[in-house]
């Protein structure tokens, strides 16, 4: 560790693997909840699990965005934080409202969770991603605009370099667009409309530029190739990721009341983003092999291939799947979109926070790597989690593409529910790939604990 | 590499092309903003309709249900119910919920007055008349 | 580097802007005169491949350019000219 | 870059070499792309029911059509005779080069917001009808290319008067002229395209 500052990071990390591993226990109670209905009812509805799930999902990139950015600013910048002890208290802060928030959503009734939080004064709450209290969501713009003030003074008093610009950039358009979460109009339309100013534009837009930084400064970091090299492509790949990404918003307006035209520019714009998404695992792997160093921590080097891989078969491929407006007529809003969101989720940022972490954490416990056995389990935990993250994906897109058959394309029409039941054994096979991806998960959390003989070099 | 490849013209293409298509798609919102009032069945929304938006968001529907196609793939599509089962189905079904069948989904019982009831049906009849390009495909959802 | 003189270059890229003014003339005098059907349309097709290959080949001096680079761009006017001409047919009475 | 290849005899034949950054020609075949698909979408939805197309198609204002198309063409040949010019070590005689070049894309300009005009007095929007919402994307997404094509150019402008270009500086004007003559290939497809095959 080059700067003492940079030691704040290691909370951020902590909480962001306790929160992941939250989020995986109630994906697979909602996975169970999908084949035995009546599961845990009525003590945590579908609803709540799934509020709980995606919502620690969000919190835990944010800790882990926000926990790279205090380890990497410093060292990119040449200089210590602005203020580590501002830093330190967010943290808190943040743990805090976000424990609070969880479990307000788990003792609380929803609707009274609203009525004392004041979801009257301005009605934000109930919205897909978007659930939390409005007190949450100001204490989310508040936290960030605090984190976005000391990472942005510690750029402006050192060394300025495009990991930290693009770096920066993604992380001021986060905030920037978390800011349509406070706007919910009655018209059902308009709100849908710019709800996807913040999902979309985050997913398919800024938080883009956050992986790429992540994953360009630990490329430069393992592989010793020239900064120059990595820069140059870093910006054409996040330049190649907002000229299809910004219009292929328009993949969402195709069905929700938007005019027609959304489904042409809507189709074409999303149809290149695998684009930026290929590019990027090409870069990686291009990157590795003309690596001028071998860098003892094989782990990291692995999350970071992996990263690439996953992000393009996830939100590349698995994205371009239904994203033409023919396809996604019949697609949209079903098991299909599930496959694509986990294995988007997965692959792009929860594989580049695992990056970062995997490559900061030995060093912020006083070391360049971690022992070679411990490296091995968490290269075991790599292929467990990636694998069953491949056949939970495989058996909803199974899954989903029967449920199109059978409710939307035949000629006879099923409902909903008489459909559940036909693809039920689709719903057993991705909860036992989820049982899976907890084994990868809780592989990954003893690695962080294997102690054995073979000494690692001390920084 | 034949050519030249310089890390200052990567740099002024992304944020050129940034601008450049983040101006696009502003003027395509544009564009959609003046066109929506055909399409979004705005001259419907009365107050038993907003009302009922509120209902819906603070029971949280969407994190079970889809709404034109947008939420959770627990349970059936709503957007187009109204038009499905009927304003009198509709009732009576969240009224009897949850059904306690063992082994299926169960949806709770949010305890709705009558009228809130009704003001969530007048959202859900709202919903199912605007004009989003004939989707789901069939009544089914 | 132009291999040829800077006069030479000069003149020949007049003679081709030329050229290129003349082949529009033409697309126009079609269009006002119009003509349709899937002749006419194969020749504004072609009209354009070759207006395009001239912008491409002088004005893009891919002509000098690693081969590859000519292949993608020649390949994206002539793949794109060939859909239309391929749609066109499809949509003929 | 190539300095010392100057320096050769001009016998010798040159090698093979793309003019201007792989940044922008990576950008270009991405625009590229989104326009071949734009035009592929516009050829076979129109194949669909022809006849539905053809009413508005004849109804399009060819001359402003072709006169663009003039214009185009002629801000091209400009910017070749800059990057000659600046090839030549006269490159503050590229600026003026450029100048009439970006004269050129202003009439494009003013020729295109007539257009335009004329059409929403019409009546005409994107979602009029299947032609004019591609009418109308194809051509304002276009429009926007030349905006930004006149930005570039400007700039070139702005850096040649300051004598920044020359043989040894060729990068930047290579670059930007590569990007405005694929602005005008664009439109090459685009005019017969939209306007003429019927």
């Amino acid at each position: 560790m080059k700067y003492q500052s940079q030691a704040v990071a290691l909370p951020y990390f902590v909480a962001a693997i306790g929160l992941f591993v939250g989020q995986i226990l109630f994906g697979l109670v909602m996975g169970l909840q999908y084949v035995v209905g009546d599961f845990l009812f009525p003590e945590i509805p579908f609803n709540v699990a799934r509020m709980v799930h995606t919502n620690l999902l969000i919190v835990w990139l944010l800790f882990g965005f926000m926990g790279a950015a205090y380890y990497l600013v410093p060292e990119e910048s040449e200089t210590e934080l602005y203020c580590p002890r501002l830093a330190l208290a967010l943290f808190w802060v943040f743990l805090a409202a976000g424990a609070l928030t969880i479990l307000g959503y788990l003792l609380v009734d929803y609707a009274t969770l609203a009525k004392y939080t004041g979801n009257d004064v301005l009605a934000t709450m109930g919205r897909e991603f978007l659930e939390q209290p409005l007190l949450t969501k100001i204490g989310i713009v508040v936290v960030a605009l605090a984190f976005l003030f000391n990472i942005t003074m510690t750029v402006l008093k050192g060394r300025k370099t495009s990991i930290t610009v693009v770096l920066l950039l993604g992380l001021w358009g986060l905030a920037i667009f978390f800011l349509f979460s406070f706007y919910n109009p009655t018209n059902l339309v308009l709100d849908k409309f710019y709800w996807w100013w913040v999902v979309h534009l985050w997913v398919e837009g800024v938080w883009e530029l956050i992986m790429a930084a992540l994953l360009a400064f630990v490329l430069i970091k393992v592989t010793g190739v020239d900064r120059e090299v990595i820069d140059k492509w870093l910006y054409v790949i996040i330049a190649l990721a907002l000229v299809t990404g910004i219009i292929g918003t328009g993949h969402h307006y195709y069905w929700i009341g938007a005019p027609g035209y959304w489904q042409w520019w809507g189709s074409i714009f999303s149809a290149l983003e695998p684009i930026p998404f290929f590019a990027m695992t090409v870069f990686a792997f291009n990157m590795v092999n003309r690596r001028r160093r071998e860098h003892p921590n094989k782990a990291a080097v692995l999350w970071a291939l992996g990263t690439g891989v996953m992000a393009f078969l996830g939100a590349g491929v698995w994205g371009f799947l239904h994203t033409l407006a023919p396809v996604n007529y019949y697609t949209h809003g079903s098991q299909i979109t599930a496959a694509h969101g986990h294995m988007a989720f997965y692959g792009a940022y929860v594989m580049v926070v695992i990056t970062i972490i995997s490559y900061a954490m030995p060093i912020l416990r006083g070391r360049a790597c971690n022992s070679r056995k411990a490296q091995v389990l968490e290269m075991w935990s790599f292929w467990l989690m990636t694998i069953a993250m491949v056949f939970i994906t495989l058996f909803l897109t199974a899954a989903g593409i029967l449920q199109v058959w059978l409710q939307r394309i035949s000629d006879s029409p099923m409902p909903f529910m008489a459909v559940q039941g036909q693809v039920s054994l689709f719903y057993w096979l991705r909860e036992i790939s989820g049982v899976i991806f907890l084994i990868g998960l809780i592989a990954y959390l003893v690695s962080f604990f294997v102690k054995d003989g073979d000494k690692p070099a001390t920084t | 590499m034949s050519g030249t490849f310089t890390k200052a013209m990567a740099r002024n293409i992304f944020y050129g092309g940034t601008v450049f298509f983040f101006l696009l798609f502003l003027a395509l919102t544009f564009d959609t903003t003046n066109a929506l009032p055909k399409t979004d069945n705005r001259q419907n929304i009365t107050p038993a309709v907003a009302a009922g938006k509120h209902i819906w968001e603070t029971r949280n529907c969407i994190g079970c249900h889809t709404l034109l196609g947008e939420g959770a793939y627990y349970a059936p599509e709503l957007g187009n119910v109204y038009v499905r089962r009927g304003p009198e189905f509709i009732k009576a079904w969240i009224v009897s919920q949850p059904t306690g069948a063992p082994g299926r989904r169960q949806m709770p019982n949010f305890h709705l007055s009558d009228e809130e009831i009704d003001q969530l049906i007048a959202f859900l009849k709202y919903t199912s008349e605007i004009g989003n390009q004939n989707w789901p495909p069939n009544i089914e959802g | 580097m132009s291999p040829a003189s800077p006069a030479i270059a000069d003149r020949r890229s007049t003679l081709l802007w030329l050229a290129l003014l003349a082949a529009t003339a033409l697309t126009w005098a079609i269009g006002e005169g119009h003509a349709s059907g899937p002749a006419i349309a194969a020749l504004l097709l072609a009209v354009a491949m070759a207006k395009g290959t001239v912008v491409v080949l002088d004005f893009m001096a891919l002509a000098r350019a690693p081969l590859l680079w000519r292949i993608v761009l020649l390949g994206w006017l002539a793949l794109v000219c060939a859909l239309i001409g391929l749609a066109y047919w499809k949509g003929m009475p | 870059m190539h300095a010392a290849k100057h320096t050769l005899s001009p016998s010798l034949p040159a090698e093979p070499r793309l003019a201007g950054d792989l940044a922008i020609w990576i950008f270009i075949l991405a625009e590229l792309l989104a326009f071949g698909l734009f035009f592929a979408a516009y050829a076979f939805a129109r194949a669909h029911d022809p006849a539905l197309f053809a009413p508005e198609q004849e109804a399009l204002n060819r001359n402003a059509g072709a006169i663009n198309t003039a214009l185009l063409l002629t801000a091209s040949y400009f910017v070749v005779r800059a990057v000659h010019a600046a090839e030549a070590g006269r490159g503050r005689q590229g600026a003026r080069w450029l100048l009439a070049a970006l004269g050129c894309a202003g009439g494009f300009v003013v020729i295109k917001l007539a257009e335009y005009v004329a059409a929403f007095n019409a009546g005409i929007s994107l979602s009029s009808s299947t032609f004019h919402m591609f009418y109308l994307s194809l051509t304002f997404f276009h429009f926007m290319h030349v905006l930004l094509g006149m930005v570039i150019l400007g700039a070139l402008w702005l850096n040649a008067r300051r004598g920044r270009y020359g043989p040894r500086d060729m990068n930047g004007i290579e670059s930007g002229a590569a990007y405005w003559h694929m602005v005008d290939l664009v439109w090459l497809v685009l005019f017969p395209l939209v306007y003429v095959i019927r």
